[in-house]
């Protein structure tokens, strides 16, 4: 699992690649996001396309940052979903939670 | 049991590393049997939900604990028992996750996940203790 | 046996179809254990003539006949024993594929693959019947 | 397993892929060279270089494949060695029976 962040504007896009499952990939995720909020970073964009597995610990973890994000007054977006990622979020009603994007232009515009 | 089917049984210590290993020989298995690439994805992962459950509230990460993961494998379907060594659980006193109240919980998934993908997918305690899961999923006629 | 080992047992009907489900469980196993690529493929093919024997000579191709593969996974090597429901045979009178009279033989040429690129290799008749053949490969220390 | 056939003067080049194990892969070289023997082709080169696996029966199926055109009065070369087949030949004392190349010009010209 690798994360590489990159910035456009006040807006940081997290670029997620490999596996999120149990153990070392959603230990990546969560000490990415927290280290941005701890920075008071409120708009974040996680991009999900090149991640090729997810558990449903990762599906957790999808929820942790959610939450950890509005707790500190900030927005979370997810970018990118795969069909997999997408039909996991589908029938734990998580699609209705989140906010979900296609395009990153569209994701950025939506802040 | 059928006397020409396969079987592979696998015993491992409850290590989250040894995941891998019952990801390997899953993804083996459907791949030597032609799952299609969505089946065998569901399958991979409901294995490796009971597995990290089976380690990690079953034998609650005791290495010296083993979890024993049985394939049946058959023409037309697939089925998979994975036990450990725990206290045994009530699969019907684990909350939906899809109650609001627990939407926005960080965990509880997994179970749902195995039964929305699986064909059949049982949970027992029997009487020499642990738990034992079973699944099943049939080969779809597509492109057979 | 080792309280920390991973165990995989496979039990194939003896059809030459099951070769490749060997193939690819042990090319997982040698995968997950991170052996460089000569050995894993060394092991492999060990493994298929041996499973190969056991089909055709030990089983001579009854399907109703079941070939046994244990694998044991440690931390340094992986050791494989390959039982069959044949009539055994004694490996000692195995003529020698090298002997000049034998090297054009379009066979005989397993035992000796096995032998060679194997840490041991033992060949047993055990008193329950059939041929039970063991082999053990250690991982080099290199890259580890 | 494949076998591509193809003719360079008189001479017949067998370019082999995949695998040539018990079964099928053997079964695939056996029936062209046989077929080609019983036209009277008496140069033939196997080619290996693309043969990723070869068991204990593909290496005894090389062997009867040099008995079947040397007794028809031919000779067979073999062509683009990989270093496992190299040592599984070198091991059983083989290598000493067959011709082998590594570049096709060479093995046309040896015979
Ligand atoms: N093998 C097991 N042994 C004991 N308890 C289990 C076992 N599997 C599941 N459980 C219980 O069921 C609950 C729900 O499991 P699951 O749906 O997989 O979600 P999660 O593992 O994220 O909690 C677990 O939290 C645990 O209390
Ligand atoms: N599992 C077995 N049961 C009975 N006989 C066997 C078994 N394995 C090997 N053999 C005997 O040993 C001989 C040599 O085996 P091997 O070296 O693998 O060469 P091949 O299989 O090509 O003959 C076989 O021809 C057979 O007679």
């Amino acid at each position: 699992m690798k994360i590489e962040t990159r910035t456009v504007g006040d807006v940081k896009i997290l670029d997620c690649s490999g596996r999120i499952t149990l153990g070392e990939g959603t230990m990546v995720v969560r000490n990415t996001v927290r280290e941005l909020v701890n920075a008071d970073n409120k708009k974040i964009i996680l991009n999900l396309a090149e991640v090729n597995y997810i558990d449903s610990s990762g599906i957790g973890e999808l929820v942790s940052t959610y939450t950890t994000v509005t707790n500190n007054g900030g927005q979370l977006k997810l970018l990118g979903l795969t069909r997999k990622i997408q039909e996991l979020l589908a029938i734990t009603k998580l699609l209705t939670v989140f906010q979900t994007y296609e395009e990153e232009r569209k994701a950025l515009e939506s802040f | 049991m059928n006397n020409t089917a396969n079987e592979v049984e696998v015993s491992i210590c409850s290590a989250l590393d040894n995941l891998e290993l019952i990801q390997v020989l899953t993804d083996s298995l459907t791949c030597f049997m032609h799952f299609d690439e969505d089946s065998a994805h569901w399958i991979g992962m409901s294995v490796r939900e009971s597995v990290t459950n089976a380690i990690q509230h079953g034998n609650k990460l005791d290495v010296h604990k083993k979890v024993d993961v049985r394939f049946e494998v058959l023409p037309d379907r697939i089925s998979i028992t994975v036990k450990d060594q725990g206290a045994g659980f009530r699969v019907d006193e684990i909350p939906s996750p899809l109650d609001s109240a627990n939407l926005l919980k960080p965990s509880g998934r997994g179970i749902f996940y195995i039964r929305t993908f699986m064909d059949e997918a049982e949970f027992r305690c029997p009487s020499e203790g642990g738990t034992e899961v079973y699944m099943m999923k049939k080969k779809s006629n597509q492109g057979e």
